[in-house]
């Protein structure tokens, strides 16, 4: 079950770097890329590693999120 | 503690380097004190290097090396017959060069830059010669082409500074060539002392013969031989007289000096022989004596013509070099020692002409011998010598150099030598015969006073003339027999 | 071999996220986008570590402190690039008024 | 004693965050704080070097003994390079009290210098790091600040250098972290002398992983110091930033990079690996090619610092080679040329920096003349270019033929015959320079330069350094033997 649930979760993170990274509208990229910083923290926690985990959730899905929000704000969110 | 006469070529080549950095600073106080001064160390610095000569005579050899300077392999010093007699000449022809400059200068400008820079390239000519080993001797003859180019460019005009531009990149091709060449040397030997018995290489391989190459290339360039004469012909011209009377007097014959050191002290005459590497010398050196002189004829401008003529006397000096016997050598030290005599005059001379008139065509001297006898005059001795006449000094060089090309068993180069006298003659006689019969019979009138060349001019110039007829009229000739022992040294024959 | 693949799949899937990341900040000439590439390449690096340090690399896993003392590194450097390179985007885009690498190169050429 | 390099840091990264304090007291201090504490710094690394002197070199942790920890490995290449960074960082850091104001904005002045001092401490770090967890962060610092220098200067052209050197950079950080994974993978370690012994453990059950992971360093820190076709970056950063900046990135940052993979290469995976992958190969055709492209773009440059800035990609490429070459010689002249580079090169920076200071000219064709205005500036630029060039008597000379002479130590006579070449080519680039700022013009008088100070004394300070190298490199040239030793040791 717990090999699924890996296989799954890690599939999600590629998939949805993919789509980050070839999404043209700027702000979806930074929401997919949100999520994805999500499941890489709730991977990591599956690995046993909780505090690296809780920083990943804040650092990534936090702090680097709303840098980049705050970037798109200041110039423009379409290619 | 070494002996203080071992010191002596370490003196006489870094004082009128030293002495620059004096010079630099007198020179923003008084121009006549910088004049003064200028010459007091080219006099100092020919005392210096005459005085080494008791103890080379009673020695052979004196010198002293420094390690610490440029590890690995050390600056050292080291004076025999051979460095002996070209730093004496050398030291002596730029003495005469910096008396003519004071005048000759006095309308061309920034002499106080001139001044030092002759004196830097002074110092690296006598390191040249004065070096024991071939890593010094190349650190000085950067010195010395780094400084030769502040010269040639002295004018300034976009003329001088495309034929600098050429000097520049081809010494330092040359320079390159040079530092290739020693690598090699140390790889292979582990040291690049120069000295009698110490070959550097032993064997006839790939390493060897890049080597053999490399140097040929690097003092090549230098000394003019062809194919690698192209900036020669420019830069000579292009410069004041008395830097092109050192850069053709003497200059050149760092690069000759330095081909004598690598076949017979760095390979070793055997081995050049054995090797067949001669064969390439000798081939360089017919091809360079045809082409200077039948190049020669075809200059009209004075400077030129000589300068192309110091390309086919360049040939004389390789051939004797690469005739690989004692009468060959003898002949090239000998020739490289009148040459430098000649050539100053020749240059000096046409210096004096173009400074009275300003033209620089041949065909514009018609009738100037009736305004400046002496300088004609000794234009004249020099050129009959640079013929071959006896009895001045170019005659027995080329006497002595036919003996050895008769030793070694070339004929032909007796001919070579013959035809090549023969086109001097073509191309210095009418500059004379025009001085004196190129105008009507009627203009033919000597000027009073004979000539407005002030003193501090033609002195030189009677005195480096006088050279020529000396060094070939006298019995008892101190140059031939110096250039005769320090063949025999580099032959190894012992007497 | 399904086992070893799923015994390296976290292997699998960082590799596949350093290799995204990297070809984005390569060659993607947005910017923003090459950021977010960065944070990518980062994370998938950090995977591929934590997979190692905790289920046990080849050499065994002992308890080393400097595996996830890196990663916490890592993450900090990561972050202050991210913000460092978003705030030099914003400033670029006031001079150029685009965030695309390629114009910012086609109106260099031009004012040039 | 022992905690002396320990020292350093902590005095660079301690006064870095109490400058822009500081400089809300008195506007001029954080350039003076910055300069006491540089010079202690190059006290303290001369005092360290004396203690090495003394006891031989030697590893600690730092953070107490027992089990693994953040180690401290300081050896002769850590001497060394502790010497050479604090030297040429001091003398850059009095050229910037003279030059900054012109370039940057006062405000930013308190922060350049902070970035400055924390860009010395990454690299004093990085010289010095026994395992390769600090070695990554103080990597990660020195991307940071190194692009911080570049960007700090107004203008959008350094803004875009400084962002195209920051992707570029991150790539490479992220190569260099990937190769760490991959080691640590089979190894179980981050620490070097643990490494050194387990790598060849680890070689005979996964090669692939080592042979990637070298690849991987050498391509990731191949970014960061230049190696060509990696240099892409270069040019834009090294030409637009202030001078001060261009010098220690020029002089002193991505060399610090060649001596940290260097380390690597030869202190962890050992000089055999190195040549399996036919890594040394690569990186000598590279590095020639990198040497004619370096030399054949900066003869095309009008620009002079652009044209500096291809130099150093062809100066680069010679370290490389030396390196590469693999012999004690070659090491040798890489090691020389570490050092000769960086003092050169960042003189050559400043003094064009000083053109600049003095006269807003940048373009090389204007610069006719310039001889006569500022002598003393053009007198320095001519000894940097002379060495360069690689005439005897100037430092430049040294370097080159001790790399000459690893090429035949090798059994690789070619690579004498390409750095020949391209000292010829140094010439064709650097001497017109000189010749035309003194020659072939009738400009009369020299006028004194009126220079700053603290510009005119870095500069000369430097160039009497390069004479020093030149003439009597004795004890440059034992230091660079003890080094070369540890390194292939």
């Amino acid at each position: 079950m717990t090999g699924l649930l890996n296989i799954l979760l890690l599939l999600f993170l590629v998939v949805s770097a993919l789509i980050a990274v070839c999404s043209r509208d700027l702000l979806t990229a930074v929401i997919i890329f949100i999520a994805y910083s999500l499941v890489m923290a709730l991977v990591w926690q599956m690995l046993r590693a909780p505090e690296l985990a809780v920083a990943e959730a804040v650092v990534g899905a936090g702090a680097t999120a709303l840098l980049l929000l705050a970037a798109i704000g200041k110039t423009r969110r379409h290619e | 503690m070494k002996e203080f006469y071992n010191y002596l070529p370490v003196l006489a080549t870094c004082f009128p380097i030293l002495a620059t950095l004096p010079l630099f600073f007198i020179q923003r106080s008084s121009a006549k004190l910088r004049d003064i001064a200028a010459l007091v160390i080219a006099g100092i610095t020919l005392a210096l290097v005459g005085s080494m000569y008791p103890f080379i005579k009673s020695l052979g050899t004196i010198g002293v090396s420094f390690s610490g300077i440029l590890p690995p392999f050390g600056i050292s010093f080291r004076a025999d017959v051979l460095s002996f007699m070209l730093a004496l000449i050398a030291s002596a022809v730029w003495l005469l060069a910096t008396i003519y400059s004071k005048e000759y200068m006095a309308h061309e400008g920034r002499l106080n830059r001139y001044y030092p820079f002759l004196l830097l390239s002074l110092g690296g000519c006598l390191g040249v010669f004065l070096t024991g080993d071939l890593f010094s001797l190349f650190v000085f003859f950067e010195l010395m082409s780094l400084a030769a180019y502040v010269l040639i460019v002295h004018e300034e005009s976009p003329l001088a500074m495309a034929a600098g531009y050429k000097y520049l990149i081809l010494t330092l091709i040359g320079g390159l060539a040079l530092f290739f060449g020693i690598v090699i040397a140390f790889e292979v030997a582990g040291n690049v002392q120069i000295g009698p018995g110490n070959y550097l290489f032993t064997e006839v391989n790939r390493l060897s013969f890049m080597a053999f190459i490399s140097f040929l290339v690097g003092f090549g360039i230098k000394m003019g031989i062809f194919p690698m004469h192209v900036w020669l012909p420019d830069a000579h011209p292009v410069a004041p007289s008395p830097a092109s009377a050192l850069l053709s007097g003497i200059m050149l014959k760092t690069g000759a000096y330095g081909l004598i050191r690598m076949v017979y002290n760095v390979y070793g005459p055997d081995l050049i022989a054995q090797a067949g590497w001669d064969k390439i010398l000798l081939v360089l050196a017919g091809i360079t004596i045809f082409l200077g002189s039948a190049v020669a004829i075809a200059q009209t401008d004075i400077k030129r013509r000589l300068a192309y003529s110091s390309i086919g006397q360049m040939g004389y000096v390789l051939l004797g070099l690469s005739l690989l016997n004692v009468n060959g050598l003898t002949g090239t030290i000998f020739h490289i020692f009148s040459h430098a005599l000649m050539k100053s005059t020749l240059f000096l001379c046409a210096g004096a002409m173009i400074y009275k008139t300003g033209k620089r065509q041949i065909r514009e001297f018609a009738g100037i011998g009736f305004q400046m006898p002496i300088t004609i005059g000794c234009f004249t001795v020099a050129a009959l010598a640079m013929i071959g006449i006896p009895p001045f000094n170019g005659f027995i060089s080329k006497l002595v150099l036919s003996i050895g090309a008769l030793d070694a068993g070339k004929p032909g180069f007796v001919f070579l030598l013959v035809l090549s006298s023969l086109m001097n003659g073509i191309y210095y006689l009418p500059i004379i015969i025009n001085a004196f019969l190129g105008v009507e019979k009627e203009k033919r009138v000597w000027a009073k006073p004979f000539t407005e060349l002030k003193a501090g001019m033609w002195v030189p110039i009677v005195l480096l003339a006088l050279g020529c007829l000396i060094f070939g009229l006298f019995p008892i000739n101190y140059p031939l027999a110096w250039a005769e022992s320090a063949a025999n040294l580099l032959m190894g024959v012992v007497k | 071999m399904f086992d070893k693949l799923l015994a390296n799949l976290h292997f699998l899937a960082a590799m596949l996220l350093f290799i995204i990341g990297f070809y984005t900040m390569l060659t993607d000439s947005n910017l923003i986008k090459k950021v977010i590439g960065l944070n990518i390449m980062d994370t998938g690096i950090f995977l591929f570590f934590i997979s190692l340090g905790y289920s046990g690399g080849p050499a065994g896993g002992e308890a080393n402190p400097l595996p996830s003392a890196l990663m916490y590194g890592g993450l900090a450097a990561a972050v202050s690039l991210t913000a460092f390179g978003l705030a030099m985007i914003v400033r670029l885009y006031k001079y150029y008024g685009t965030i695309d690498a390629d114009e910012i190169m086609s109106k260099r050429g031009e004012a040039e | 004693m022992s905690h002396l390099p320990v020292l350093i840091l902590v005095v660079y990264f301690a006064a870095a965050l109490l400058l822009p304090l500081l400089a809300k007291l008195k506007n001029s201090f954080p350039g003076w704080g910055a300069l006491a504490v540089t010079s202690l710094a190059l006290l303290l690394s001369i005092a360290s070097a004396l203690y090495v002197g003394e006891n031989g070199p030697y590893s600690y942790f730092p953070g107490g003994h027992g089990g693994p920890g953040i180690e401290i490995t300081v050896d002769w290449v850590t001497v060394l390079m502790h010497l050479t960074i604090n030297l040429v960082g001091l003398l850059i850091l009095v050229y910037s009290l003279g030059d900054l104001k012109s370039e940057l904005h006062p405000d930013s002045l308190p922060a350049y210098y902070s970035i400055y001092l924390v860009m010395l401490a990454a690299l004093n770090g990085l010289v010095m790091a026994g395992d390769l967890f600090n070695l990554y962060i103080f990597i990660e610092i020195c991307t940071i600040a190194a692009c911080a220098l570049v960007a700090i200067k107004p203008g959008k052209l350094c803004l875009e250098a400084g962002l195209k050197y920051m992707f570029l950079s991150t790539l490479g950080s992220g190569m260099i972290l990937l190769g760490i994974g991959l080691v640590y993978m089979v190894t179980g370690e981050l620490n070097m002398g643990a490494l050194s012994e387990a790598i060849p453990l680890a070689f005979s059950s996964y090669p692939w992983n080592i042979y990637v992971a070298m690849s991987l360093f050498i391509v990731g820190f191949g970014i960061k110091s230049a190696l060509f076709p990696l240099h892409v970056w270069l040019p834009d950063a090294h030409a637009s930033a202030a001078a001060p900046s261009s010098a220690i990135h020029s002089g002193l940052i991505i060399k610090v990079f060649i001596i940290v993979v260097a380390r690597l290469i030869f202190q962890i995976f050992g000089a055999n690996l190195f040549a399996a992958i036919p890594a040394p190969e690569v990186i000598l055709l590279l590095s020639t090619i990198g040497i004619f492209a370096g030399s054949v773009l900066a003869i095309a440059q009008t620009d002079i610092k652009r044209m500096l800035a291809y130099s150093t990609i062809a100066q680069i490429s010679y370290i490389f080679m030396g390196f590469a070459l693999a012999v004690p010689s070659g090491i040798m002249g890489g090691l020389l040329h570490i050092v000769n580079h960086g003092i050169m090169k960042s003189m050559l920076f400043l003094a064009a920096g000083a053109i600049i200071y003095k006269t807003g000219i940048r373009k090389i064709d204007e610069l006719r003349g310039i001889g006569f205005r500022m002598p003393l500036t053009m007198s320095i630029f001519s000894i940097g270019a002379l060495s360069m060039v690689g005439i005897p008597g100037f430092s430049g000379f040294i370097s080159k033929y001790y790399l000459a002479f690893g090429a035949l130590e090798a059994g690789k006579p070619i690579y004498v015959a390409v750095i020949l070449a391209s000292s010829l080519l140094n010439a064709i680039y650097y001497l017109p320079i000189v010749v035309r700022a003194f020659l072939g013009h009738k400009e009369g008088k020299f006028v004194w330069d009126q220079l700053p100070w603290p510009m005119a004394t870095a500069m000369v300070i430097m160039a009497a350094f390069n004479l020093l190298f030149g003439i009597l490199p004795g004890s440059l040239l034992r230091l660079v033997e003890l080094a070369a030793t540890a390194l292939l040791s």
